[in-house]
């Protein structure tokens, strides 16, 4: 069988896939011999992708087509469509983006978090206003930002969905998910914000391991959105033992954002929402090319 | 001007850790305006004294009063330390002028001008003579005009010119300010010459083993009498006693 | 190595960057931000160590009393601070400043501890036969003894703080070097990332050079040259 | 503030985490792992460091050729340092301790340095009046007059090189205090990053009462007791 | 034993930094097994001299040879600073053993004995009276058996009984081992007792000014001969230039 070494972040919902593909051995079904190589947050898979000590990471488009337009020949296959949305809490009086101006929002990340900008696109539609002059912004990591929300710190949270799905036990509502909003701003297709990443040379070199890795990762969403008994192993590696309502909410939120199919040719709603990040976000979200890098998403793969 | 102060000194124990006692049951009154010489063989205890009396060293049992005051409590006394002791990061008008805010640059150069250091005012110590070193020290004492000046073998390490120039300035300072002063030796010279007492300690604990008094004042010595009193040290104080 | 030409960029390319940046991009008011930050931390870290020391190494027994909680100070997690001090005075600019001192002070007080115990007896006896006020005895004794430890703990010092500041920019922050290097880390823009990184150490040596020599040659010129 | 109690566990929940993650937790592999990594990196740092600050306070002219790339050395970015090492050497061991190393060399130069700048002339005439040869030298009259020095930067050392360590495990390692706690920081439980560096502080006590300070007191015991 | 070596000393100019020279074309040699005494008024360059003939100082014009070696590379002598110059670290016993790794524990108590400190080998530095001091940095010069010794007034802080114990000490090593002994003085009394010859140095740049050398050797002088000689130093040498 042949090796592949993918590294995941120890902490994050892609865990829950790859267990599963470990728990059905859909690795070995694939005739794969597949390493997994714990990594502690985005910016190590990013230096271990470079190291060349993993040959597939997990990221998110933009980066890869940041990266091949500076020269960097990496490339991915869609993951997950899932988003942040921005949340209040139950009895807050935000009933629309509108009411935001004069408020405190927490957002996970940076300015140039993607989610914000898309927020302030769609405020920007909405209000024709400036939502980072109208609110005052605060940002931070994500734990942190649910934190100031709960504590009441701020009136409102943009954040990720796995975030979000705890607040949202907590008692916290979600006012607009980040699908919404592109949804208004004219990308009626969600996205694929995150894929399986690695380099055009890994893929050229090691193109069998890759496709067995793929098959396995489909085969494992697919059990993953419709058999429940598949998630009863999963109950810890989420944090949620001993809390049902979080269990629930965490595994229906995962299965609203499942890529179901592979085509590379369709790229349409990811080439929509790069240009609405280009023209919101600019260069410092993602770089000098304002549109999506040919060769983002893989050719060499379809579902 | 007023006459320096009296000392009264009772010290019941002194002794550092670990060690028999330096002085014990040790008693010395001395009159306002002497010039007291202490001599002792090294090591006895000279030193120690003096900072006891300049309340620099507080870890005794008893008391030594100025004045009434307790030493530590009393107004700072002009003190030569037995090294020069010089703040290297100062010049030599610097290191006078640190005895005291109320010292301007013109009494602290007055003051190495008596020294015969005029020249010498803005040296770092490190590029003074050893000698001159000490001499910024005595400088630095006398420049305060202090009441009670307190010396640990201020002369030695200087020639003869310059020994019998800083014997004038202390007993000139004497005579005119009327300062008690007390200072460690081991030259009979300077007791005879500037001395109106003389005391010599021995032993450990140190007792006080003789105790001279000198008639005249010390500035007006003629040569036969600092003579006459050096046969006086020589005889009535035992050599080794003597130092 | 498929991206080692990216990754080893010429100091020609940084070079230009950094003039681009500073020219047209955001340099010079992330740098400001920074700088502010940064100085400002630094000259409360270094006046606080520096008292806190002092006392420290001259009172024995506070000494025995804070001595391993100023461990426990030193080894205490940024982020662990971070996280504190956000959660209590929410994502401001106090409360990064403030991080950053509480990261930086028990340093400085190690420091100059060390100083003080390593002082000579012979000048608190003159200071003691001279009478010294605490103040002139500050300037004149104890002050010119610690400067060497002072000096140590300023070169150090302000290397360290502007590194803590970036972490603590990162977590949380809308602005500055720290936030913008994790920006061009995310497009692994090295070439940027040392143009940054360049801008701030050329502060840093004109700060050596310009300040900090010449007021070293001032104050230690009273040093015998070495042979 | 609802969460509360989970922000700010009390000291006893925060010592049985430490006791749960210690007896069945990865608390003390991952420990071993630090400390591995943090005591030789140490090691390396303090001996390099010394030498070199030796070196550069006695050398004028090698101090002006690389006095100024020390400062660029004090205030490279640790990510930039990762980066580059990673990238050279892989995401390995010897990356990691190597980059530790870089990180906290140029601190010891610098306050050893200065230590050196301090030493007085005094010394040199009588090492060079007996004739002392270049160890002894160094035995008797330099890591004497260093000794507080040293002690600042051992102190202050051993706490950055594990914050440092912290970092580098972050961004690339699979196990150690810093991989564990960048984890728990990502679910925000702070008891268990509490746990972690109470953990590791009680090492560093240990060291401290263990180690430094008897040798300090016997390496010290010359010096007067302060009045 | 091997005799002390013979200096050649021809120093074109010596100058500090900014200052006017302190030698110019001085010359001097002195023969194996002298014990030579150097005096001068403070400040004119006698310990300077020392540092420059012990290889300390190496930034002067000229040559300085011991038995036709450059001093710096001459064996180490014998050194006794103006100052102790203890290194504070280590015991009494520690600071002579210091001088050479030859000196075994035994032998550096046995230095120390001859001073006097037989019972203080332990003690640290800060604890030892300056007179004290002064003879451990003695006992440190001596302990290596030196061929050549330079004293920079090593006899000043001491009570007249050690002092002539020192005097014999150091009369004892010339006569039995021959050493050359160069010592730096002010008190007319080292001369008269340890000398065989005589220097006094006088003025900016320092010239020699007086060069006497005295017939009998140190070892046999009775005490007719050492009041001859005070009474020759006293006339022969003018009191200002003897200081
Ligand atoms: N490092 C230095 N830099 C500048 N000048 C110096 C330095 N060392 C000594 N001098 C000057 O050289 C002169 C001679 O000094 P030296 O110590 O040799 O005198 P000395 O004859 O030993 O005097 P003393 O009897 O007072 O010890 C002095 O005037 C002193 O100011
Ligand atoms: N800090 C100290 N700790 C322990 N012993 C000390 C200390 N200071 C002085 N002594 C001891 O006290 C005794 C007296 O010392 P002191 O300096 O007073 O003598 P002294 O009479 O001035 O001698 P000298 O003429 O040599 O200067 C000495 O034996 C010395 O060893
Ligand atoms: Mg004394
Ligand atoms: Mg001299």
């Amino acid at each position: 069988a042949e090796t592949l070494v993918v590294g995941v972040q120890e902490s994050g919902t892609v865990q829950w896939e790859i267990q599963t593909i470990k728990n059905l051995g859909l690795d070995t079904k694939h005739g794969l011999d597949l390493q997994i190589r714990p990594l502690a947050d985005s910016r190590a898979g990013q230096i271990a992708l470079q190291a060349g000590a993993v040959d597939v990471i997990l990221s998110d488009f933009v980066w890869v087509s940041i990266q091949r337009s500076e020269g960097n020949m990496v490339t991915m296959v869609p993951h997950s469509l899932a988003v942040g949305g921005l949340m209040v809490p139950a009895d807050s009086p935000i009933a629309s983006v509108a009411d935001l101006a004069g408020k405190t929002i927490a957002v996970s990340g940076s300015p140039v978090d993607k989610s914000w900008i898309i927020l302030q696109a769609f405020y920007n539609q909405a209000t024709s206003g400036t939502l980072s002059t109208d609110a005052s912004a605060r940002f931070g990591a994500p734990p942190l930002v649910n934190e100031l929300l709960t504590t009441g710190g701020v009136d409102a949270a943009l954040n990720f969905w796995q975030w979000n799905a705890r607040a949202k036990v907590a008692g916290m509502t979600e006012l607009l998910s980040v699908a919404d909003m592109l949804e208004t701003l004219g990308v009626a297709e969600q996205p694929p914000l995150l894929g399986w990443t690695f380099s055009d040379q890994i893929a050229a070199t090691k193109t069998a391991a890759i496709t067995a890795f793929l098959d396995a990762s489909f085969e494992a969403k697919a059990v993953l959105r419709t058999d429940d008994t598949a998630w009863d192993k999963l109950t810890e590696l989420m944090g949620a033992s001993g809390d049902p309502a979080l269990f629930t909410q965490l595994r229906d939120d995962y299965r609203a954002g499942i890529v179901s199919g592979y085509d590379p040719a369709d790229t349409a709603a990811a080439e929509a929402t790069f240009a609405l990040l280009a023209q919101y976000g600019g260069a410092e979200l993602v770089g000098d090319q304002t549109e999506l890098a040919p060769g983002t998403f893989w050719e060499g793969y379809r579902k | 001007m007023a006459p320096g102060p009296g000392l009264s000194i009772d010290i019941a124990d002194k002794r550092f850790a670990g060690a028999a006692p330096l002085l014990a049951d040790f008693r010395l009154d001395i009159v306002p305006g002497s010039v007291v010489a202490l001599f002792s063989p090294s090591g006895i205890g000279k030193s120690t004294l003096l900072r006891l009396i300049a309340g620099i060293d507080r870890d005794f049992i008893g008391s030594i009063t100025i004045d009434g005051a307790p030493a530590h409590q009393a107004p700072p006394p002009g003190y030569v330390f037995q090294d020069p002791r010089l703040l290297p990061w100062l010049t030599a008008r610097d290191n006078v002028r640190a005895a005291s805010p109320a010292i301007s640059a013109q009494t602290a150069d007055a003051a190495l001008a008596r020294v015969g250091l005029a020249d010498d005012a803005t040296a770092w110590p490190h590029a003074l003579s050893g000698g001159m070193q000490r001499r910024v020290a005595l400088a630095r004492a006398i420049a305060t005009n202090p009441r009670l000046l307190l010396l640990d073998e201020p002369f030695v390490s200087l020639d003869r010119a310059l020994v019998d120039d800083m014997h004038r300035l202390i007993a000139n300072l004497a005579a005119t300010s009327g300062a008690t002063v007390i200072f460690a030796s081991h030259q009979p010279e300077d007791a005879s010459r500037l001395a109106t007492r003389v005391i010599t300690l021995a032993a450990r604990p140190a007792t006080i083993a003789h105790d001279l008094t000198f008639e005249h004042a010390p500035g007006r010595r003629d040569d036969a009498t600092i003579a006459a009193y050096a046969s006086q040290l020589a005889t009535g104080v035992p050599h080794a006693a003597l130092d | 190595m498929a991206f080692a030409h990216r990754l080893f960029p010429t100091p020609i390319a940084v070079a230009a960057e950094l003039w681009t940046l500073a020219v047209s991009g955001p340099l010079l008011t992330d740098l400001g931000k920074t700088l502010l930050r940064a100085t400002s931390a630094f000259a409360i870290a270094m006046l606080l160590g520096t008292v806190l020391g002092i006392v420290l190494g001259r009172r024995r027994w506070l000494d025995r009393l804070f001595s391993g909680w100023l461990l426990v100070g030193l080894n205490l997690p940024a982020i662990v601070v971070a996280i504190v001090l956000y959660i209590w005075l929410g994502l401001t600019q106090l409360a990064l400043v403030t991080a950053v001192v509480i990261n930086k002070v028990p340093l400085v007080i190690t420091t100059v501890r060390e100083g003080v115990r390593s002082f000579s007896v012979d000048y608190d006896e003159l200071a003691a036969a001279l009478r010294l006020s605490p103040l002139r005895r500050l300037r004149l004794i104890t002050l010119p003894q610690l400067m060497p430890f002072i000096l140590a703990a300023a070169r150090t010092g302000l290397s360290l703080i502007w590194k803590i500041v970036l972490v603590f920019e990162v977590l949380g922050s809308d602005g500055g070097v720290g936030y913008r290097v994790s920006i061009q880390f995310q497009f692994f823009d090295i070439t940027g990332i040392l143009a940054y990184t360049t801008a701030f150490i050329l502060v840093v040596l004109a700060f050596e050079y310009g300040l900090l020599r010449p007021l070293e040659r001032k104050v230690l010129q009273w040093r015998p040259a070495p042979a």
